[in-house]
């Protein structure tokens, strides 16, 4: 939850940050609610895509940093095609989500982060994704080995399913485009 | 023999001016005969001075190194007319804004001012005596749009004994109030107070009532507009109809009811509403069988009076009159387009305000019922919705429009009281009641009827279970609600009336970037347009309600009256003039004229030049900057006195 | 040089700039003194000779003002002007005349603190223009 | 015959393979030839524009762009996730100097990004002449009505795929209504469906489509189409986690594009692989001359 006192130095900086990365003017919300009445997931969150762009405006950027939101935001862009001020309030989530990551400050939804790690460091290692490769791999993770099995017959029926991980002939090209991206491409 | 007068101000212009040495500097220069400092020029004692010295010296010219001309330029040019001398052989000079007052050192503003004096002094030589021209105008007024506006208008004008033609392009005058149920913030009905003001239009002396009339052409101006009034065909003989409306009951030809906004049905010849003024049928040939090829005649075969007929043609009529009232009124932002989310018009049960009026009013197709299109069940939630097309910026449409968050509360009202076991939800933003009683009106919605208000807008609207899921946000709560609504309103934002923007253009009436019609400044000349002799009343000028309304047309009125009772017009003497031996011809000016003022004329035979008309021409000075060989001039702003100025400056 | 023997001409429209000097003054907002104002109905009324002819009497600079695009009271004679002296503007070099010489540019009525900024700068940038070239002279003759 | 460069992507490769053989047999039936990427890798599909500052999401598609580009002038990618990478991949390679030399040491060649990228609707839509779909129709989707679901990814961001109205996508329609089918207004067309939180966040995902399916049954429509294996997988794979959630019991197709055009061209639900999907239900949808 919001933590007091609020530092407004460090807040006003990483929200200068948003702003300038985001291209977005944070300060035309005028807190309509439009972009929560669109959000599909807002249920889910624990502040809903309005609330945190008033946080944001009065300089609560850690917890935006921290949020849920922010992990949990589909980009799905529905907020930002109703925001009647024309703000991409996907795009500033997006880039809440990516300062957040840089600064290491996300500590919530350990699953989703978690699913997303897995998945790249899947399409690293083999070019391409292998879905059932990630499915077992997440499930075992996350101790929960049952999560979607039953959906697995149901996949296999689609005959040239991959059982074993498709791979591509320049992996090594890959790999390099994750080391350009992030030195070692393992942390997620 | 030019006159130089410093004035001191007190100590406004004098502690960092010194106003002796300016004069002293003054008088030194060619054809200044006298040249003094002043305590107070503007005063009583000082303006005599000054005419003392016009008198006694002879004087023929007068510079006055005070105040902003845009202060006192008037002030002494009527002491310069009162002294005998020709008002315009005045220039002021700004010492005081433009030098005493934004510098610090008493040497350098004296000699600034000396300098500015300097350039006062060579441009006043070229000045020459202007005279004011009059000319008559025409007693007699032309009001356009015959909404609340246009009808307080027109009355208020003709009770002042002057003429009044109203012109009103729909059947019948009214407008939109006359489609409003009862009205805020006092619950009045709105055709009770409406339409006396209706029939008195139709039975007053003064007044001409056209229907079915549109403005095609204007040419003049201010005092004598001549105008070209269209009345459309209605097939049916306006002095011969008595109103008895048997063809509409018996026309077989179904036609959309245009009053009743979309709701219910209407007969292709039709009367507007059974309280229409002038109580008339006129029939619509787009959806008339016989005009579509069909041979019926039923309305002609039964009206008793014998008043239909198909061959009637448009008729274009001439007047003329002195002034103008554009009252237009508004139109509705069509949301259906940019609002996808809400069902685009596909769901019957999403309406607008306008047609839940019409649903409220007694004299609606519900006979004021409130029955929902779909299946003509009285709702029992009803849902709100304000700034459609209002306050969003992503369809275009930034402005509020100032009147939903009253009717919606108004409608909520109303609502309760049609149907007390009902419940209503207002989604809102911020809620604008800034008129009288307005916030005690609102307030009570919400007390004393229930009306649940929901701050934040609605994402989307969707059909379950025969029901219309409001799919929107609490913003105080924080969080998504959900309302399941027999029936939606949409609070659409009002925009410029459709032929608001072509009489703009045929009366040089200038529109802001929402399409209203803009005043000549927005606190000072609230009824005037930017033209001379056009006046704004009412919602054309931007979204208003009906009290603002009424207010407005008053003014305009009283503007009306103030021009025409003088029986003749002052023109500004500082307008442009063609110097017609020397005008190649080649109408730059006549492009760039935002008013109009240049035509061309044939001074001789296969030549033509331009020639300014005088009383349309507001003095801008554009066109003598656009005439290539530089023979347009503007008085007052001619090269030779700005070259003069320029010079003097960089002496 | 020093400011204060600068000579900077303005044309200022009488609806707006001009009125926006006039409140600089009521606010007693200090400005430099170089500048020598002239009146005009409309900034449209600004004929580019003008412009020149103040350069060929030995202004250091021109300032020209008028109403904010769209606040006009004419109209739209802003536009003509902005179209005009946009071309002086891309003229000036030809005639030797930095164009860091001439600026035009929109004030309104209210803007007096941001017309008094104005001043200052412009004043700022013709002193470094004069410092980079002094002597200006205009061969071509204006009427 | 026109010939384009064919991006699959992992989905179309393996989950959604039906996709990739009814999009196949469309293809070869209007002649359109279709030309696999050699050694394509994955797109980075959602996660991978939200880690790293998203450029990840820029470089694993500026290879494909590249490997299209080299050989191709059109390319197209059936998938809307892929599509929109690509696009957006394009984008950022046009405007962005920078990513352009990272991309290229990567590479190490200059890269090719300005293949024309195509999504499924475009590219159908032009090789598709209505008349000749509707002539060649076989009766099978009349009186079908069908939902129109083009999910977020496909037309947003619209300055960078530069495709359709965002908030109200009409470019299947035309194709459908050839094909026989009937349109009705479908209000939740570009609603998401819970995109990637399948595994992680159940529930997202969950509610999410369980809406769109409640709002599609209430709009009397009888099987969505969309070319989004994502959204397939949530709205058809997915069903059943629904039903047993909600208590509800749903039973909607869901089709890919091609192969509702399939089915109209008179292909069998078995040859278009809807047969492998959750809700495989489009016996009843009989051909004109099955009656005989
Ligand atoms: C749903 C709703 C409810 C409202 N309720 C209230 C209320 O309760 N209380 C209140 O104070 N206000 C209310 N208002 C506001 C009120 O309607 C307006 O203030 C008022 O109608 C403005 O009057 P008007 O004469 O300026 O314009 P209008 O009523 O629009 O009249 C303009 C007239 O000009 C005619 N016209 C247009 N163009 C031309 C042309 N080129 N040539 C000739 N004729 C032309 C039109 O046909 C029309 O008759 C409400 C508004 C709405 C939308
Ligand atoms: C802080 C503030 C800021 C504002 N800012 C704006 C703004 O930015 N824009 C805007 O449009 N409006 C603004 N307003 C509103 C604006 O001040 C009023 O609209 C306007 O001044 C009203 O003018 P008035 O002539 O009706 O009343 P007043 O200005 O009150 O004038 C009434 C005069 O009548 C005299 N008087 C009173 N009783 C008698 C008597 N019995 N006999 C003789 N004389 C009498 C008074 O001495 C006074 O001189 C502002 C108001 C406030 C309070
Ligand atoms: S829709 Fe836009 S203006 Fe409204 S609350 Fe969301 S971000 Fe703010
Ligand atoms: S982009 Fe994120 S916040 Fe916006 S509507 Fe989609 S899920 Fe909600
Ligand atoms: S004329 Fe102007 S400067 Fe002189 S006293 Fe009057 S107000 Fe002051
Ligand atoms: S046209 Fe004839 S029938 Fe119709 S209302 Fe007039 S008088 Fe009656
Ligand atoms: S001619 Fe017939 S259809 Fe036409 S208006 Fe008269 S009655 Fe109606
Ligand atoms: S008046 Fe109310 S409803 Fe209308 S735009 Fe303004 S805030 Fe919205
Ligand atoms: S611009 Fe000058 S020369 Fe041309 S028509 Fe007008 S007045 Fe004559
Ligand atoms: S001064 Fe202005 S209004 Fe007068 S004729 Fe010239 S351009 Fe037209």
């Amino acid at each position: 939850m919001i933590s007091f006192p609020i530092s407004i130095n460090e807040g006003a900086r990483l929200l200068a940050e948003i702003e300038q990365r985001s291209g977005q003017r944070l300060s035309a919300c005028y807190q309509c609610g439009r972009c929560t009445s669109t959000c599909v997931a807002a249920f889910a969150f624990d502040y809903p895509p309005h609330r945190l762009m008033r946080l944001l405006q009065v300089g609560m950027v850690r917890e935006v940093l921290a949020s849920k939101t922010a992990q949990l935001c589909l980009d799905c862009m529905t907020c930002s095609m109703r925001c009647p001020m024309k703000i991409d309030v996907a795009g500033v989530i997006e880039t809440a989500k990516a300062v957040a990551d840089e600064a290491g400050l996300q500590d919530t939804e350990r699953n989703v982060r978690l699913f997303r790690r897995g998945f790249l460091n899947n399409v690293r290692r083999h070019g391409r994704l292998h879905e059932a490769g990630l499915l077992i791999w997440f499930n075992f993770k996350t101790n929960n080995p049952m999560n979607d099995v039953k959906l697995l017959p149901l996949v296999l029926r689609k005959k040239n399913f991959h059982i074993f991980p498709p791979r591509i002939k320049n992996r090594r090209q890959v790999r390099r485009l994750f080391r350009e991206i992030n030195g070692s491409g393992k942390q997620g | 023999m030019i006159g130089v007068f410093i004035c001191q101000c007190g100590t406004n212009i004098s502690a960092t001016v010194d106003t002796g040495k300016v004069a002293q500097a003054a008088a030194a220069m060619r054809g200044v005969a006298d040249a003094e400092s002043i305590q107070y020029a503007c005063s009583d004692p000082g303006q005599a001075a000054i005419a003392a010295a016009i008198r006694h010296k002879r004087l023929d010219r007068v510079v006055i190194g005070a105040c902003s001309p845009r202060m006192h330029e008037a002030t002494f040019r009527r002491a310069l007319d009162r002294a005998g001398l020709n008002p315009f052989m005045l220039e002021m000079v700004n010492i005081r804004e433009h030098c005493s007052w934004i510098h610090s050192d008493v040497d350098q503003a004296t000699e600034k001012a000396a300098g500015l004096v300097r350039k006062g002094i060579a441009r006043v030589r070229h000045h020459l005596p202007l005279s004011a021209g009059k000319t008559a105008a025409v007693r007699r007024a032309l009001v356009v749009g015959g909404g609340i506006a246009g009808i307080q208008a027109a009355l208020d004008i003709a009770a002042a004994g002057i003429p009044v033609t109203l012109v009103e392009k729909s059947p019948t005058i009214g407008g939109n109030m006359a489609r409003l149920d009862k009205t805020f913030p006092t619950l009045d009905c709105s055709s009770c107070i409406l339409t006396p003001l209706m029939v008195e239009v139709k039975q007053h002396e003064n007044i001409e009532l056209m229907v079915n009339s549109e403005v095609d052409d204007v040419h003049g101006h201010v005092g004598n507009f001549e105008v070209d009034i269209r009345r459309k065909a209605t097939c049916v003989d306006e002095k011969k109809c008595s109103g008895c409306m048997i063809c509409q009951e018996k026309c077989p030809a179904k036609a959309p009811d245009d009053f009743n906004a979309g709701m219910g049905q209407s007969k292709a010849i039709s009367v507007a509403s059974p309280q229409a003024v002038p109580l008339v049928a006129s029939l619509r040939k787009e959806h008339c069988r016989r005009f579509s090829g069909g041979k019926c005649r039923v309305c002609q075969k039964l009206c008793p009076a014998g008043a239909v007929d198909y061959g009637q043609q448009d008729e274009v009529v001439r007047q003329s009159f002195g002034a103008v009232v554009a009252a237009t009124g508004y139109g509705f932002y069509d949301w259906t387009g940019a609002y996808p989310t809400y069902g685009m018009g596909l769901y019957p049960d999403v309406i607008t305000s306008l047609q839940y009026e019409r649903l409220l009013s007694a004299s609606g197709p519900t006979g004021g019922h409130i029955r929902r299109p779909s299946d003509g069940a009285e709702p029992r939630q009803v849902v709100f919705i304000s700034c459609i097309g209002s306050r969003d910026e992503s369809v275009g449409r930034p402005q509020c429009c100032s009147v939903g968050c009253m009717y919606i509360a108004k409608q909520a009202i109303l609502t309760k009281e049609h149907i007390p076991d009902s419940q209503s939800y207002i989604f809102y933003i911020d809620m604008r009641a800034g008129g009288k009683n307005y916030e005690e009106f609102a307030r009570r919605a919400q007390t004393r009827y229930g009306t649940l208000y929901i701050r934040g807008r609605v994402g989307k609207i969707f059909p379950r279970w025969g029901k219309l899921v409001v799919m929107g946000t609490d913003t105080l709560v924080g969080d998504q609600v959900e309302i399941e609504a027999d029936l939606v309103v949409l609070a659409t934002g009002l925009t410029a009336s459709d032929g608001a923007g072509g009489l703009a253009r045929k009366f040089n009436i200038s529109c802001d970037e929402n399409g209203f019609m803009a005043e000549g400044h927005p606190k000072l000349k609230p009824v005037e347009a930017e033209a001379a002799g056009v006046f704004l009343a009412g919602a054309c000028q931007g979204p208003k309600d009906i009290p603002a309304t009424v207010a407005q047309a008053g003014a305009a009125a009283a503007k009306v009256i103030g021009l025409l009772s003088r029986g003749e017009l002052e023109t500004s003497p500082m307008v442009a003039a063609v110097s017609q031996s020397k005008c190649s011809g080649c109408f730059k000016c006549r492009d760039v004229c935002p008013f109009g003022a240049i035509e061309d004329e044939r001074p001789a035979a296969g030549r033509t030049a331009a020639r300014v008309l005088a009383s349309l021409c507001r003095g801008c000075g554009i066109c003598s900057a656009a005439c290539p060989p530089g023979v347009i001039s503007l008085s007052g702003y001619t090269d030779k006195q700005l070259l003069a100025e320029v010079v003097a400056a960089l002496r | 040089m020093p400011r204060e023997t600068l000579k900077i001409v303005g044309f200022l429209c009488n609806w707006c700039s001009y009125a926006g000097a006039d409140m600089a003054g009521m606010a007693r907002m200090r400005q430099p003194d170089s500048l020598r104002i002239i009146r005009v109905p409309c900034s449209g009324r600004v004929d580019p000779l003008l412009v020149l002819k103040a350069f060929q009497e030995g202004a250091d600079g021109v300032l020209v003002s008028g109403c904010h695009p769209g606040d006009c009271h004419y109209g739209n004679g802003n536009y003509f002007a902005r179209r005009r002296l946009e071309l002086l503007k891309r003229m000036l070099p030809v005639l030797g005349i930095d164009p860091g010489r001439f600026h035009y540019t929109w004030v309104s009525a209210s803007e007096g603190a941001r017309w008094a900024r104005l001043v200052e700068e412009f004043t700022g940038q013709v002193e470094r223009v004069q410092e980079a070239q002094p002597n200006l002279k205009i061969q071509s003759r204006i009427p | 015959m026109s010939v384009y460069s064919y991006f699959p992507g992992c989905s179309l490769s393996s989950g959604a393979m039906e996709f990739d053989k009814s999009f196949r047999l469309v293809a070869a039936a209007f002649d359109i030839g279709l030309d696999e990427l050699t050694d394509w890798n994955c797109c980075g599909a959602s996660p991978a524009p939200h880690h790293w500052g998203g450029d990840l999401g820029i470089l694993l598609p500026a290879r494909n762009l590249h490997i299209a580009g080299s050989s191709h002038d059109s390319m197209v990618a059936p998938c809307a996730g892929c599509f929109n990478r690509l696009k957006y991949a394009q984008h950022e390679l046009a405007h962005n100097g920078e990513l352009r030399r990272r991309t290229e040491r990567v590479l190490r060649e200059p890269v090719h990004y300005q293949t024309e990228v195509l999504n499924l609707v475009q590219l159908l839509n032009r090789e598709i002449d209505p008349g000749d779909l509707a002539g060649r129709s076989q009766g099978r989707l009349a009186g079908i009505a069908l939902g129109t679901y083009y999910g977020c990814v496909l037309v947003r961001p619209p300055e960078i795929v530069r495709y359709d109205d965002p908030n109200n996508p009409v470019k299947m329609e035309p194709l459908l209504k050839a094909a026989g089918a009937t349109i009705p207004h479908f209000p939740f067309k570009t609603e998401c469906c819970g995109s990637y939180m399948g595994l992680a966040r159940k529930e997202i995902v969950l509610q999410a489509s369980r809406r769109i399916i409640e709002v599609t049954l209430e709009c009397g429509i009888d099987a969505l189409v969309t070319v989004c294996p994502l959204c397939h997988q949530n709205l058809d794979l997915r069903q059943q986690q629904i039903n047993d959630a909600f208590g509800t019991d749903y039973h909607l197709p869901v089709l890919y594009l091609t192969q509702a055009i399939g089915l109209a061209l008179g292909f069998s639900p078995a040859e278009l692989g809807i047969e492998a999907h959750l809700n495989a239900d489009v016996g009843h949808w009989t051909l004109r001359n099955d009656d005989q």
